[in-house]
C-alpha cells in the first residue's frame, strides 16, 4: 500500500491515536530529560526507547489489520483547516527502521555518554537530541501537512547540528556551522515552495493537494525549489559540502544517527513530494535529472571514498554514494513520459534501499567508532591486525558492507532485483548499467577496508581501552538485520510485484553477487591507498608490472575527483550548485509539461 | 468647530514633521556625535510631541488618548536614557565620529 | 496592478538579494544575515498570499498569517543557534571562517569515540 | 494612481533598496544596523497588508531580538573582519551568483503573477469554526486550535535551539553562577532605566497576552516583551541570569510545551482527540496554555538573545 489513500473527507481511523502517541512519546522524553537532568536523562531515554519501539510495532500491526492507511486528525480538525497525521506502508516501515536504529544506537552510546558524578553537558545534550531526532523523524514520516513537515524538518536539523560538535573542537564547530547554514538555505527554498502552493491551492494538506494540483507554472516553480531545498538537506551530489566533515567529525554514535536516519528525513519528503503531492507531475526529464544526480553521486562518492586515509571519512563518503542509489528509483517508478506511477516496485526498491542503508550504515559507523576507540586512530593503512583483536566489530563492518553490495538475502539485493525489473519493463537500459555498476563501486571501498583489517599485524596490537561486548553486539545486530532484510515479507506494507521474491537463497543468486565483489577488488587495488601493503604481496615485481600503468592512470583519475570534490565543497561553489540544480529542475519540469 | 480642530491638527502634525526633518538633517550634517544626538533628541521630543498633540485632538475616547500620551512619555524616557548612554560611551572613548 | 502584487514582486526581489548574499558574502555572520533576509522575503510572500485571501470580514487569510508567526520564531531559533555556534567557533579558533581546507585534502580530521 | 498606492510602491522600493544595502555594504556592523532598519520598515509593510499580529511579531522578534543578537555578534567578531574580506569570491563567481539569483527571483516573481485570482482562502472556514474556541482573534485560533501541533512543535524547536546553544559552551563553568560581562554602575542611568521600565513592560506584556485572545497580540509578542524587560535588567547588572542547572529555570523552560501536551493528552483521554479542547472549557484552557507559553517564550528568548553575552 504505498499510496496514501485519497480520502477527501478525512476522518480519524481506529487506532489512529497511535500516530499521535508516536510523536508525543519522544517529545515528552525530551521535555522530561531536560527538566530532570543529571543521571535521570539516561533513564528517561532508556524508558522512552522500548515505548517508542512498541508504538512503531503497534502501528505496523494496526496497518496490517486495516489494509489501508491510518489517519489521525489532530484536535479533531479536518484538513484543510486542521492538520492530519497519516501512516501508510512507507511511513510505517521507515518508523520501524528509525525505532530499531535509535534503540541500537542508544545501547551503543551508553558507554560514551554515561553521566558520571555531576551533570555534564555532552551526555545531557546527546540523549535529549537523540530523542528529539526520533520525534522529528516520526513527524516527518507521519505529517500530512507541508508546513508541519517544514517545522519537523527544522526540528530535525536543530537536533542534528549540535550532535556534530558535542566535543566542541574547532573543526567540528566549523562543520556544524556549515551544516546548519546550508540546511537553512535548503529549508528556506522548501518554504518558498510551500508558500506558492498555498497561494495556488489554498491548502497544504498532502492528500487535498494531490487532488487539486495541476501542472501550472507556479506549481512547477514551487516543486523545483522544494526539491532543490530538500536535496541540499539530503546532501545529494553536488550539494554535499557539509556532509563529509559533519558525519566524520561527530562522535561515533552521533555519526550513526546522522548518516543512517537524519538524511533519510529529507529524502522521505522528496518521495512524498514526487509520489504523493504531485504524482507524475515533474515529468520524464526531471526524473531523469534526479537519477542522473544520483548516478553522479555513486561514482563520485565511491571514488573519493576509495581515496580517503581515514575510516570515518571513507564511511562518510560512502554515505554520499549510497544517497545516490536512493534516487535511481524515480525514473523507473514513473516510467517513460507517463504521468502515472508505472512501477510501484521501483518505489518499494527505493524505500528498501533507504532501510538497508539506515541499518548497515549505522552498524558501519558503530564498528568504526569501536575501532577508533580501541586503536586511538582510524587510519585505514594502520588497521592491520584489527580483525584478530576486534573480530565482532570487523564482522559487523563486513556484514553491513556485504549487505550494501547486495549479497542475497539483503534488502539491497531485493531492491536491485526490483529496480532491474523496472528498468527492463520501462526500457531504460542506461539505468540498468548504473544499477549494476553501482555494486562494483560499493564493494571497492568495502573490500579496501576489509583487506587492511584482516591483514596480519606487523606488531602485536594492544587495545587502548577494552571494548564492551554489548557495544559490538549492537553493531552486529544492525548489520545482521541489514543482511537479512530480503527475507522480510514486505508485501504487507510495500507493493512488491509477483515473481521478484523467488528465492534469495538460491545458489545462482549468490554466484551473481560475486561479480561485483571481484570488480570491486580490482577498483580497490587500482584506486585505494595501500601504504606499504601492496609491496609485500608475493611476486611483487610481476604484480606491479602488471597493474602499475593501470594504477597510475587510475590514481590520476582519482586525484582529479578529489580536486573536484575540494572545489565543490567550497561554499560559493556549493551555493551556485544549489541554484543551478533548482533552475535545472524548474526548466526540466516546465519542458515536460 | 470641526474645521478649527482640523486646522489645529494639520498645523501640529506639520510642525512635528518639520522637527523630524530638522532632526534628520542635523543627524546627517552635524560634525560630531554629541551634536548629532542633540539633533535627534529634538526630533524625538518635540516632533513626536507635536504629532501626538495633533492626533489627540481627533481622538474621541479617553483611553486611546491616554495610550497616546503614554507612548510619548515612554519615548521621552527611553530617548533620554539612550542618549545619556551613547553620550557616556562617546566621552569615555573620546570618539568624535 | 494591485498593492499586493507590488509587495509580491518586492518579496521576490528581497529573496533574490538574500540568495545572492547567502552565496557570495564571505563572513558567516553576513550569511546568517542574508538567510534572515531570504526568510523575511518568504514571510512577505506568505503575507501577500494571506492578504489576497482576505474574506469573511478578515483583513487577510488567518492561516498563512499564523504560519508566518511560527516561521518567524523558527527563523529566530535558527539565527540564535547559528550565532551561538559562530561565537563559539570564534572563541575556540580565534577566527570565524567557513572555508574548507585546501582542495585535495579530505576536510577535517575525524575523531571517533 | 491613488496616494495609498503610491505610498505602497514607494515603501516596496525602499524595502528592496535597503535589503540591497544590507547585502552590499562592506562593514558587517553597518549591515546589521541596516538590517534592523529593514525589519522596522517590514513591520510597516505588515500593517499595510493588514496583518497587525505579524507587524508586532516582526518588530519584536524578526527585527528586535534578531537584530540584538546580530549586533552583539558583529561587535564581537570585529577583529575577524579583515581576513574574511580577503576570501571574497572572485568577480566571475559573483556575477554567476547574481545571474542565478536573479533567475530564481524572476521565476518567483512569475510565480506571484501566476497566482490564481481569486486566491483560494481558508478565511471563511476559520470564521465558521471560530465559535468552537470562543476566541475573537482568528490567528490565535489557528495557532492554538486548528494548527496547535505546529505551535507545540515550534516550542520544542525553541527549546532545542537553547539546548544546542548551551551544549557547545564549555563544561567548566556549568553550574557556576555566571557573572554579567558588563559590570554596570548600580546608580547609573541604565540601572535607573532598568528599574523604571520593567513594571511598565510587564503590564504591557500581560496586556498583549490578554488582548491576544480577541485582538492582535498573543503569547509570542507578549513573551518577547517580557524577554526584553528581563534582558534590560540583566544588562544593567541588577541581577544575574540563573545557571542552567537551576531547577525552576528548567521548569519554566519546559512549562509551555508541557502544559500544551497535558491539555492535549487530556483531550485524548476524554475521548475526543489529541489537542482537542472540550467546547465548554476551550477558552480557559487555551489561556492557560498561553500563559505557560508566554513564560517559556520569555525565558527562552531571553537566554537565547543573551547567550553571546554570557558563559552559561
Amino acid at each position: 500500500m504505498p499510496y496514501l489513500v485519497p480520502d477527501l473527507h478525512a476522518v480519524t481511523t481506529t487506532n489512529g491515536f497511535l500516530l499521535a502517541l508516536s510523536l508525543v512519546v519522544p517529545v515528552v522524553g525530551v521535555l522530561l530529560a531536560f527538566f530532570a537532568g543529571g543521571r535521570h536523562v539516561e533513564r528517561i531515554a532508556f524508558a522512552t526507547m522500548p515505548l517508542g519501539f512498541a508504538i512503531a510495532a503497534a502501528i505496523l500491526v494496526a496497518l496490517w489489520r486495516t489494509h489501508g492507511s491510518l489517519v489521525y486528525l489532530l484536535g479533531g480538525w479536518a484538513p484543510p483547516l486542521g492538520v492530519a497525521l497519516r501512516a501508510d506502508g512507507l511511513s510505517a516501515v521507515m518508523m520501524m527502521t528509525t525505532a530499531m536504529v535509535i534503540c541500537a544506537v542508544g545501547v551503543f552510546a551508553y558507554a560514551d555518554f554515561r553521566t558520571l558524578g555531576g551533570e555534564a553537558r555532552a551526555p545531557l545534550a546527546f540523549w535529549i537530541l537523540l530523542l528529539a531526532i526520533w520525534g522529528a523523524l516520526n513527524t516527518v514520516f507521519l505529517g500530512g501537512d507541508l508546513f508541519t513537515l517544514y517545522v519537523a524538518l527544522e526540528l530535525l536539523t536543530f537536533a542534528a547540528v549540535p550532535l556534530v560538535c558535542l566535543d566542541g573542537r574547532a573543526e567540528t564547530l566549523q562543520a556544524a556551522l556549515r551544516y546548519l547554514l546550508f540546511a537553512l538555505f535548503g529549508s528556506a527554498l522548501f518554504l518558498v515552495g510551500v508558500t506558492l502552493l498555498y497561494g495556488a491551492y489554498g491548502t497544504l494538506d498532502i492528500v487535498l493537494l494531490s487532488h487539486r494540483i495541476n501542472a501550472e507554472p507556479a506549481t512547477l516553480i514551487a516543486a523545483a525549489l522544494m526539491t532543490a531545498g530538500l536535496l541540499a538537506k539530503t546532501a545529494l551530489f553536488p550539494l554535499h559540502l557539509w556532509l563529509p566533515p559533519a558525519h566524520a567529525g561527530a562522535p561515533a554514535a552521533a555519526s550513526a544517527v546522522l548518516s543512517a536516519l537524519v538524511v533519510k528525513g529529507s529524502f522521505f519528503l522528496v518521495v512524498r513530494l514526487w509520489f504523493d503531492v504531485m504524482p507524475g507531475l515533474p515529468g520524464f526529464a526531471a526524473t531523469q535529472l534526479l537519477a542522473a544526480l544520483g548516478a553522479a553521486a555513486i561514482v563520485f562518492g565511491s571514488v573519493v571514498a576509495l581515496r580517503q586515509e581515514r575510516l570515518k571519512l571513507l564511511i562518510a563518503y560512502s554515505t554520499l554514494a549510497q544517497i545516490g542509489y536512493l534516487f535511481l528509483m524515480f525514473p523507473l517508478a514513473f516510467g517513460s513520459g507517463s504521468a502515472q506511477l508505472e512501477n510501484s516496485g521501483a518505489l518499494t526498491a527505493g524505500i528498501l534501499q533507504a532501510v538497508s542503508h539506515a541499518t548497515a550504515k549505522a552498524a558501519m559507523f558503530m564498528a568504526a567508532g569501536l575501532i577508533y576507540t580501541a586503536l586511538g586512530h582510524d587510519r585505514i593503512t594502520g588497521l592491520a591486525g584489527v580483525g584478530r583483536v576486534l573480530p565482532m566489530s570487523v564482522i559487523a563492518f563486513a556484514l553491513s558492507g556485504l549487505a550494501l553490495i547486495g549479497l542475497p538475502p539483503s534488502g539491497v539485493y531485493l531492491a536491485k532485483g526490483l529496480l532491474l525489473q523496472a528498468a527492463i519493463e520501462s526500457e531504460q537500459w542506461w539505468w540498468e548499467v548504473v544499477i549494476q555498476a553501482g555494486a562494483f563501486f560499493t564493494s571497492g571501498y568495502v573490500l579496501l577496508v576489509l583487506a587492511h583489517a584482516l591483514a596480519p599485524a606487523d606488531a602485536p596490537i594492544t587495545l587502548r581501552v577494552p571494548i564492551s561486548r554489548i557495544r559490538e553486539a549492537a553493531a552486529l545486530t544492525l548489520a545482521l538485520c541489514s543482511l537479512l532484510l530480503g527475507l522480510v515479507p514486505w508485501g504487507t506494507y510495500l507493493s512488491v510485484p509477483a515473481g521478484t521474491l523467488s528465492n534469495p537463497l538460491a545458489l545462482e543468486a549468490m554466484l551473481s553477487a560475486l561479480w561485483p565483489i571481484m570488480g570491486g577488488g580490482v577498483l580497490a587495488i587500482l584506486l585505494g591507498r595501500w601504504g606499504h601493503r601492496l609491496a609485500r604481496v608475493p611476486l611483487r615485481e610481476v604484480v606491479i608490472a602488471a597493474i602499475g600503468p593501470a594504477r597510475r592512470a587510475a590514481l590520476t583519475f582519482g586525484k582529479m575527483f578529489e580536486r573536484a570534490d575540494g572545489a565543490l565543497r567550497q561554499w560559493p561553489a556549493a551555493g551556485l550548485s544549489l541554484m543551478v540544480v533548482a533552475i535545472m529542475f524548474g526548466a526540466a519540469m516546465l519542458m515536460g509539461r | 468647530m470641526n474645521l478649527v480642530l482640523n486646522i489645529l491638527t494639520v498645523c501640529a502634525v506639520s510642525a512635528g514633521a518639520f522637527f523630524f526633518m530638522a532632526g534628520t538633517i542635523g543627524l546627517l550634517r552635524f560634525p560630531d556625535a554629541l551634536t548629532r544626538l542633540h539633533a535627534l533628541t529634538k526630533a524625538d521630543n518635540l516632533g513626536l510631541g507635536l504629532i501626538i498633540l495633533g492626533v489627540l485632538l481627533r481622538v474621541a475616547e479617553p483611553l486611546i488618548a491616554l495610550k497616546l500620551v503614554s507612548v510619548w512619555l515612554l519615548v521621552q524616557l527611553s530617548g533620554a536614557i539612550v542618549t545619556q548612554l551613547i553620550a557616556g560611551v562617546v566621552r569615555q572613548r573620546g570618539l568624535n565620529a | 496592478m494591485s498593492a499586493t502584487t507590488v509587495f509580491g514582486l518586492c518579496a521576490a526581489a528581497v529573496m533574490g538579494l538574500g540568495l545572492y548574499g547567502l552565496i557570495t558574502n564571505p563572513g558567516p555572520l553576513r550569511k546568517i544575515l542574508a538567510f534572515n533576509l531570504l526568510g523575511s522575503g518568504v514571510f512577505l510572500l506568505f503575507g501577500v498570499v494571506a492578504r489576497r485571501g482576505a474574506a469573511a470580514g478578515f483583513g487577510g487569510d488567518p492561516v498563512p498569517q499564523a504560519l508566518v508567526i511560527t516561521g518567524i520564531v523558527v527563523a529566530f531559533s535558527a539565527t540564535a543557534l547559528a550565532i551561538a555556534l559562530l561565537l563559539r567557533l570564534f572563541r575556540v579558533n580565534g577566527s570565524a571562517t567557513l572555508r574548507a581546507n585546501a582542495p585535495g585534502s579530505a576536510g577535517t580530521e575525524p575523531t571517533g569515540g | 494612481m491613488t496616494v495609498a498606492f503610491a505610498f505602497e510602491v514607494g515603501l516596496a522600493a525602499l524595502l528592496v533598496a535597503i535589503a540591497a544595502w544590507a547585502i552590499a555594504v562592506r562593514n558587517a556592523f553597518t549591515a546589521v544596523v541596516v538590517f534592523v532598519v529593514y525589519g522596522l520598515l517590514l513591520a510597516i509593510v505588515w500593517v499595510t497588508l493588514s496583518a497587525i499580529d505579524l507587524a508586532l511579531t516582526e518588530a519584536a522578534i524578526g527585527s528586535g531580538l534578531t537584530g540584538a543578537l546580530l549586533l552583539g555578534a558583529a561587535a564581537r567578531l570585529r577583529p575577524t573582519e579583515t581576513p574574511s574580506t580577503a576570501e571574497c569570491p572572485s568577480a566571475i563567481l559573483r556575477l554567476a551568483a547574481a545571474l542565478l539569483s536573479a533567475t530564481v527571483a524572476a521565476a518567483l516573481a512569475a510565480g506571484v503573477l501566476f497566482l490564481p485570482d481569486p486566491t483560494p482562502t481558508l478565511a471563511p472556514a476559520a470564521a465558521a469554526n471560530a465559535a468552537a474556541t470562543g476566541l475573537g482573534n482568528p490567528i490565535t485560533n489557528v495557532l492554538m486550535a486548528f494548527r496547535a501541533m505546529d505551535t507545540m512543535l515550534e516550542k520544542v524547536v525553541l527549546l532545542l535551539a537553547l539546548v544546542g546553544a548551551w551544549s557547545i559552551a564549555s563544561d567548566r563553568l556549568s553550574g557556576e553562577r555566571s557573572d554579567p560581562r558588563r559590570q554596570a554602575d548600580p546608580d547609573g542611568v541604565l540601572a535607573f532605566f532598568a528599574r523604571l521600565l520593567p513594571p511598565v513592560g510587564i503590564v504591557v506584556g500581560i496586556y498583549i497576552l490578554w488582548v491576544g485572545a480577541d485582538h492582535p497580540g498573543g503569547a509570542f509578542q507578549a513573551g518577547t516583551i517580557l524577554a526584553a524587560m528581563w534582558l534590560l535588567v540583566l544588562m544593567a547588572g541588577l541581577t544575574v541570569a540563573p545557571p542552567m542547572s537551576c531547577r525552576w529555570l528548567r521548569l519554566i523552560l519546559v512549562a509551555g510545551p508541557v502544559v500544551f501536551l497535558v491539555v492535549g493528552l487530556g483531550g485524548l483521554w476524554m475521548g475526543a482527540a489529541f489537542l482537542a479542547y472540550p467546547p465548554a472549557f476551550a477558552k480557559p484552557l487555551i489561556l492557560a496554555i498561553e500563559v505557560a507559553m508566554t513564560l517559556t517564550i520569555a525565558v527562552t528568548l531571553g537566554l537565547l538573545a543573551g547567550a553571546p553575552e554570557r558563559e552559561w
